[in-house]
């Protein structure tokens, strides 16, 4: 579905990452994981566009190149992020922050359609739709950055790190809704600090060190593996 | 006086967040001590508190005796007290030597007038300054690049340029932000080694956040392990490493649990 | 090395000085004006530069700070007797009316007047920053102006000041031209200078490196409009008139383009600049003037010049952002092939 | 990128040296006008900036006055024109280009008198005589004698309207509104007030003294003061655009006092923007085509028809006619185009037919004549009277 | 000083109040999403007034065809501008925004003068908006009473959009995070766009209204007004658009009120605007309805 190769991002004299491919097939959650600035963010900012990755690089979606696209019209070929930090729009409502999720799509129908599933998922969200995003707590923001990414009714569901700043309890329960919807079929790609619980969750997981992969394999594979517990820890 | 740096009790409220609740800590002179946690701790926070950039909502700070809560950055820079930034925040379009320069400009006795006019004493001032930042430059192995811009060195040297930058302001106590962030293991090995000998060298103390366990874990003889501002564990790297809340705070809740 | 430097500079500083003798001698009074023009706008852009390019605080107060300098120059260098005259519809107060002294302390009175009011204005405003603190200085520039029109006991008001001695020659407008890029040039590459540039490239940085921003923001700032009291006082002393309507806000944007134009943040960008849009703004008359080129007559246009130097700011911030020499500065070196390695080594 | 800048440094030390050394090469040096067969006039006007209305309605009436009478002494006369940009500096700049690079033998301008003031030092020092057209600023012929010119001042001027409206307006009580930031009309207040507490006797003729600055559009602030007071007559010279809303505004408040003012108002804008408010608005000004003092008036009104098709001839651009004729008058009367010749002749002008009046210029250098004083009705002026100087 | 010369003042404050309301509306709408003064706005407002002038000098339109077509061509010139100086320096340093801006101000200026001509122009004023209407002794125009109302149709029309359509959220959007905006897949510049078309587009309006009500046209009459609103648009909050209205009246308001009360200090007027400014900057710098906004180390 999505084929990342040779990817090269560099911030002035910074080389942030440093030449990686890899792929995410239909269907799968695939997760990146590895410490702060090891390039997973850059990665995926390159994805959706937000970074022009250097020449030679090549990103490719659904047989499409997107490498040097626009932001906006990568999102309307299927691909939506949850940034980092959730970035909700904090002087709108909860609704209007749904609303702008699906501000491309054409389909009334299909949009209300939509809003009502993530006001399923997230029954929390339906109760405060008419409040401001910013005096939402930091899970319901978290929640309502994933429903707007959903409201683009998404092919690919990226996300960095959707644990960032939140309780355990809080992670869990995102990490059961993460499962919920890819359920519903939809492709996850997704970076996390919270090694544990991302590779659970994957089927397929990245390891990244200073902008390189240095290992990948099935999620199981990488739950059990020392080198993540070490590249984590330290021994 | 046996306590260099000591913070008693402070916490931060950004509207109606708590950002950092109720951190204390106590620094010897010539310790290394370690600050972990996950991503959006607050651990950042911490220092922006104690370098003044920050006002505690409540708490206080003493640093050699002396209160410091309620001192600008600059004051609490002479006082004693450096830092480095988790994001790199060098002077990138000044060269190497000039920002190691600006340092020590604030030990500088030479008025406005003497230095517009270049009078016999600022003159005699500057050639001190340049050849102590010479001499800071060549200790950090950046001497050879002291004419390049600061934003064209490899990020490796920037974070190193960075620390030597703070070392000019003659610190004795250096707060050190993800020293290793983005370095790759050689790199952080080599950190390690520098930041050993820093210490010995200039006689500093060192407080430093870290990412990279690997670093922590080798060079800080206490760590302080916070999450969502709380602190969670204290203690050698050995008991943190066998922590069960740091292990569940850095790698997560089992799923399946 | 260093010897072979200060020789290089040496010698260019005695043929410069030899140029300006033979101009003085030689050229007729309207190129020896725009040559004195040149040395004023000089300093104006320099101190224009120390506050926006190296400090990095967009200030557009100039034109206030010049005519505190001019008008405090013009009654300090009046005689008692002119005064009297112009001050025909309300006298001049005293002890004004009484004094006249010579150029040169009259000269430093002024920019210490226009300090003074750069220090009191620069507490309150310098508290904000980018375009806030642009608008606010605006303001104050404005202000000092109406506060000139209206004390019509001390100003003249709208009338403004005639018969003020004519004092400014090329060698007071160049010598000063020279002795301010001397103590600029030893400013910015001393300590302070490293200190002013630290806040332009991140004042956060600065701070925590133990640069008192505040202080250092308001003595760049008082410095400036020390140098544009002197540079106003030069003006006034060499139009030998002023009146409010002269400094309104085009003359700062005069200044303001001969700093973006030769580069924020280098002084021999702005001495360059300086040169050449003083000239150029009286070279670029031939635009305005009728023109047969063969058969076909085109008549002039007058008021082209402005619409060139708008175009040419708008096309420098677009496309040229770093201006003629960026934060570059002149050196020795570049003649040399060593120091041009040396060069090409730092731009890659 | 090194190359490129060095290279380009260079090439722009090369230029600036070049232009201002340079400059001077294309003109061949030859004394002012002896053996060239024609006589250069410069002329110093705001094209440009915010003057640049009078500026150019003065030009009109140079022009015109260039083609009916191009020659003098059988040389041609060359008309050199340059901005000043309503900026001082540049009028300095301005009149020093004319004398060096032109060589003119003698100078017209400027509307304003700051300009004025700034390009006369420099004509001064050069020798060269200038003529303004119409600044009525005291200060511009003063401890100058080589600056003359054509209009009266305003202390006249101020006289002339306080001794009309007490006269013949029976007028007991005044207010005034002036343009602080414009010298002409702080001037012309202060000489009207003088005037008319002379007139009077009464020290609390005038009830209010009110300002506004150049480019408010808004004056209902300072109208609704006086309206209460009721004077007889509002002072209010100033700009015409702003005078024309000023008194539209005063209509509007029901101010029914009588509105008077200066020269300035004879502009044809005056009467498109004041609309019916400006109604027996009442201004003194330079001359009237309705009683031509001189033969010339006519010539003048006729042939400025003619050339600016439909245009109301105005003040300026007669005085602008005038400064042109005194000038060639007295070039004629020096014999020769020598500037000192040409000054000596100017300051001997006497009784000279212009189209504004009969010109006569005193020790200072300025006009000795009658004010014309009009009046709006039908969207017209009309002239009601002539005041003399005493 | 009589109840009813404080009537007076106050409907004058009020009619120049409305006029600063109407042209801060555009002003804060192009500062909340770009968040930098647009030095040019004083520019649009002039250039608006001619058009209707050669409208219907040269086409003999009736007037109120004029004022669209001034409408549609200042709103065409505001994009053009925008794309032409502020589009390529959207990555840049804000102070090189500024400096185009000033640079767009004084190129403008400067080409209407060449065009143009210095002398000031009668701008038309049809007799629906001259008509007096007097309350005792108190006298107030028309125009007095069709600016607010203008003022209030256009700030409920802004804020409509601003508040209850897509467009308008994408407009919040995009002025609170690009990036984030970008991955909703809405296409910023295209929004910025037609916030410049939009804000022209009301400083037209404005332009037109400031005609009728002091009809004197001439290439520096925007400059005052443009620096006037920009401070109204500070003090009632910039970015924001009821603020925008509340800061106008005040200023309008207070300015007459000032030379009203103060005779003697009626030469201070303008000066008194600045120091409005500067104390609000100082003191609340978010102005009286702005949000605070939370600046990040």
């Amino acid at each position: 579905m999505l084929k990342v190769k040779d990817l090269n991002i560099r911030y002035g004299g910074i080389h942030a990452v440093r030449g990686i491919s890899f792929e995410v097939s239909e269907g799968e959650i695939v997760a990146m994981i590895g410490a702060n600035g090891a390039g997973k963010s850059s990665t995926l900012r390159a994805i959706c566009g937000l970074v022009k990755p250097e020449k030679g690089s090549s990103i490719n979606f659904l047989g499409k190149d997107l490498t040097s696209a626009e932001t906006n019209q990568i999102v309307r070929q299927g691909i939506t992020m949850v940034p980092e930090g959730r970035r909700v729009f904090p002087d709108l409502t909860v609704r209007e922050n749904l609303i702008l999720g699906s501000y491309f799509r054409k389909d009334p129908q299909g949009i209300k359609e939509d809003m009502d599933w993530v006001y399923e998922i997230f029954p929390r969200l339906k109760e405060r739709r008419e409040q401001l995003a910013g005096t939402l707590s930091g899970g319901e923001q978290q929640m309502l950055a994933l429903g707007r990414a959903l409201m683009s009714r998404p092919k690919l569901l990226m996300m960095d790190e959707p644990s960032l700043g939140l309780a355990p309890i809080l992670v869990k329960e995102i990490f059961e809704i993460l499962k919920d919807i890819h359920k519903q079929g939809v492709t996850m790609l997704l970076i996390e600090q919270n090694a544990r619980m991302a590779l659970q969750l994957a089927h397929y997981g990245y390891v990244l060190e200073t902008g390189s992969i240095i290992l990948e394999g099935t999620g199981e594979e990488l739950a059990i593996s020392e080198m993540v517990k070490k590249a984590y820890l330290g021994e | 006086m046996n306590k260099l740096l000591e913070v008693e009790d402070i916490s931060i409220k950004f509207g109606g967040l708590t950002a950092v609740q109720n951190f204390s800590l106590d620094l010897k002179p010539g310790e290394i001590v370690g600050l972990i946690g996950p991503n959006g701790a607050g651990k950042t926070t911490v220092f922006n508190i104690i370098t003044g950039i920050y006002k505690p909502t409540s708490g206080k700070i003493f640093f050699k005796g002396e209160d410091i809560t309620f001192l600008r950055p600059d004051q609490i820079t002479k006082m004693g007290i450096a830092r480095t930034f988790q994001n790199i925040r060098l002077f990138t379009n000044l060269p190497v030597i000039e920002n190691v320069l600006v340092g020590q400009h604030l030990r500088l006795k030479s008025s406005w007038f003497n230095a517009s006019f270049n009078t016999r004493s600022y003159r005699k001032e500057e050639k001190e300054m340049r050849e102590r930042a010479f001499k800071l430059l060549e200790d950090v192995g950046l001497y050879e690049m002291r004419n390049e811009k600061a934003g064209s060195l490899p990020y490796g040297q920037q974070r190193r340029l960075e620390i030597a930058r703070a070392l000019a302001t003659n610190p004795e106590l250096v707060l050190l932000d993800e020293p290793a962030a983005g370095m790759s293991p050689q790199e952080s090995q080599e950190l390690m080694e520098f930041i050993r000998e820093i210490r010995e060298r200039f006689k500093v103390t060192i407080f430093m956040i870290e990412h990279h366990m690997r670093v922590v874990m080798g060079i800080c003889e206490r760590i302080k392990v916070i999450d969502h501002g709380v602190t969670i564990a204290h203690g050698t790297p050995n008991e943190i490493q066998n922590n069960d809340r740091v292990i569940e705070a850095y790698l997560g809740v089992d799923l399946n649990a | 090395m260093w010897n072979k430097k200060n020789l290089y500079t040496g010698i260019s500083l005695i043929l410069f000085i030899i140029f300006i003798y033979w101009a003085d001698n030689n050229l007729d009074p309207y190129k020896m004006r725009i040559l004195i023009l040149c040395g004023i706008y000089v300093i104006l852009a320099l101190s224009l530069n120390l506050v926006n390019g190296f400090t990095g605080l967009f200030s557009l107060g100039t034109a206030g700070f010049m005519a505190v300098g001019a008008y405090t120059c013009a009654l300090l260098t009046m005689s008692p007797e002119m005064k009297e005259m112009a001050f025909f519809l309300e006298p001049l107060i005293w002890p004004l009316n009484q004094i006249q002294i010579p150029f040169l302390p009259a000269l430093i009175i002024s920019g210490l007047v226009s300090a003074v009011i750069g220090f009191l204005i620069a507490f309150p405003v310098l508290r904000l920053k980018g375009d806030y603190l642009a608008i606010a200085t605006l303001g104050f520039s404005e202000i000092l102006r109406v506060v000139i029109i209206n004390a019509q006991s001390i100003t003249n008001g709208a009338l403004g000041l005639k018969g003020i001695p004519k004092y400014t020659t090329v060698y007071w407008s160049w010598g000063l031209a020279l002795l301010t890029i001397y103590l600029m040039v030893n400013l910015i590459n001393s300590s302070y200078g490293r200190a002013l540039r630290a806040i332009r490239e991140d004042e956060t940085a600065a701070q925590v490196m133990g640069i008192n921003l505040f202080y250092h923001k308001i003595t760049a700032f008082t410095i400036s409009a020390f140098l544009a009291g002197i540079g106003g006082a030069l003006q006034g002393n060499l139009i030998r008139t002023v009146d409010p309507t002269m400094y309104v806000f085009q003359l700062t944007f005069q200044i303001l383009l001969i700093v973006v134009l030769g580069g924020i943040g280098s002084i021999t960008g702005s001495v360059i600049a300086a040169v050449i849009i003083t000239v150029l703004m009286e070279a670029l008359r031939v635009v305005e003037s009728p023109m047969t080129i063969g058969p076909l007559h085109i008549p002039g246009i007058s008021g082209m010049r402005m619409v060139v130097f708008s175009l040419l700011l708008m096309v420098v911030i677009l496309f040229y952002q770093q201006g003629f020499m960026g934060q570059r500065e002149f050196s020795w070196d570049w003649l040399s092939r060593k120091g041009r390695d040396n060069e090409q080594t730092i731009g890659s | 990128m090194n190359k490129k800048t060095l290279f380009m440094v260079m090439a722009v030390i090369l230029i600036g040296v070049f232009a201002i050394t340079g400059c001077g090469q294309q003109t061949e040096k030859s004394p002012a006008g002896t053996d060239s067969d024609v006589i250069k006039i410069g002329v110093y006007e705001p094209l440009t900036g915010a003057s640049a209305a009078g500026g150019q309605m003065t030009l009109e009436g140079i022009k015109l006055a260039n083609e009916m009478y191009p020659e003098v002494l059988g040389k041609k006369i060359e008309l050199v024109i340059e901005d000043n940009k309503t900026d001082k500096t540049e009028a300095a700049n301005a009149v020093s280009r004319l004398i060096e690079k032109h060589e003119v033998s003698a100078i017209i301008g400027s509307y304003g008198s700051s300009l004025s003031m700034g390009g006369g030092p420099v004509a001064r020092d050069a020798g060269v005589p200038v003529v303004g057209c119409s600044p009525t600023n005291p200060l511009v012929t003063l401890d100058n004698e080589y600056y003359f010119r054509v209009c009266f001042i305003d202390p006249f001027q101020g006289k002339v309207v306080a001794k009309y409206a007490y006269e013949s307006l029976g007028a007991k009580t005044a207010a005034i509104i002036m343009d602080a930031s414009n010298d002409y009309s702080v001037g012309l207040s202060n000489f009207f007030k003088k005037a008319f507490i002379e007139f009077t006797g009464d020290e609390n003729c005038i009830v209010a003294e009110l300002k506004y600055k150049t480019g408010d559009q808004d004056f209902t602030g300072q109208l609704t003061s006086i309206k209460e007071l009721k004077p007889d007559v509002v002072f209010a010279p100033g700009n015409y655009g702003e005078s024309a809303i000023l008194i539209k505004q005063a209509r509007e408040l029901g101010i029914e006092s009588v509105f008077m003012g200066g020269d300035t108002w004879e502009a044809p804008e005056f009467l498109d923007i004041g609309e019916a408010a400006v109604e027996g608005a009442i201004f003194s000004t330079h001359y009237t085509e309705e009683a031509p003092v001189t033969e010339v008036s006519g010539e003048f009104l006729k042939a400025f028809k003619e050339k600016y098709s439909g245009n109301e001839a105005n003040a300026f651009a007669a005085l602008g006619f005038d400064a042109y004729l005194v000038v060639r008058d007295a070039i004629e009367r020096a014999g020769s185009a020598d500037p000192q010749a040409i000054r000596d002749a100017l300051a001997e002008t006497k009784g000279f037919k212009g189209a504004t009046g009969i010109i006569t210029l005193d020790e200072n250098g300025d006009a000795e004549k009658s004010a014309v004083i009009k009046k709006v009705e039908g969207g017209k002026f009309v002239f009601v009277g002539v005041v003399d100087p005493e | 000083m009589n109840f009813q010369l404080f009537l007076q003042n106050l409907a004058n404050g009020i009619s120049l109040g409305s006029l600063y309301a109407l042209i801060a509306i555009g002003y804060t709408m192009v500062y909340g999403i770009l968040r930098f003064i647009n030095f040019a706005h004083g520019e649009i407002i002039m250039l608006a007034t001619y058009f209707v002038y050669f409208g219907i000098l040269i086409f003999s339109m009736p007037w109120w065809l004029a004022f669209i077509f001034s409408i549609i061509l200042t709103s065409l010139l505001g994009m053009g501008i925008e794309k032409v100086a502020y589009k390529p320096l959207r990555d840049s340093p804000r102070i090189s925004i500024l400096i185009s801006a000033i640079g767009v101000s004084f190129l403008i200026q400067n080409l209407s003068l060449v065009i143009f001509g210095g002398r000031p122009k009668a701008f038309c004023q049809p007799s629906i908006f001259t008509k007096m209407v007097t309350f005792g002794n108190v006298k107030i125009t028309s125009i007095t009473f069709i600016t607010p109302i203008i003022a209030g149709i256009l700030l409920y029309f802004v804020t409509y959009l601003v508040n209850n359509t897509k467009t308008g959220m994408a407009m919040r959007a995009t002025a609170k995070d690009f990036d984030t905006a970008k991955l909703m897949g809405i296409d910023i510049d295209k929004i910025i766009s037609l916030t410049f078309t939009l804000g022209s587009a009301l400083a037209a309006v404005g332009g037109i209204m400031w005609g009728l009500r002091y009809p004197q046209i001439h290439p520096f009459i925007g400059t005052m007004p443009g620096l006037k609103c920009f401070i109204a648009a500070v003090v009632g909050g910039i970015g924001n658009i009821p603020g925008a209205v509340l800061g106008g009246f005040m200023l309008g308001i207070m300015e007459i009120m000032l030379v009203a009360f103060l005779p003697g200090l009626t030469g201070y007027r303008d000066a008194f605007a600045f120091v409005l400014l500067i104390i609000i900057l100082l003191v609340r710098p978010t102005g009286i309805l702005g949000e605070k906004i939370a600046e990040k180390v």
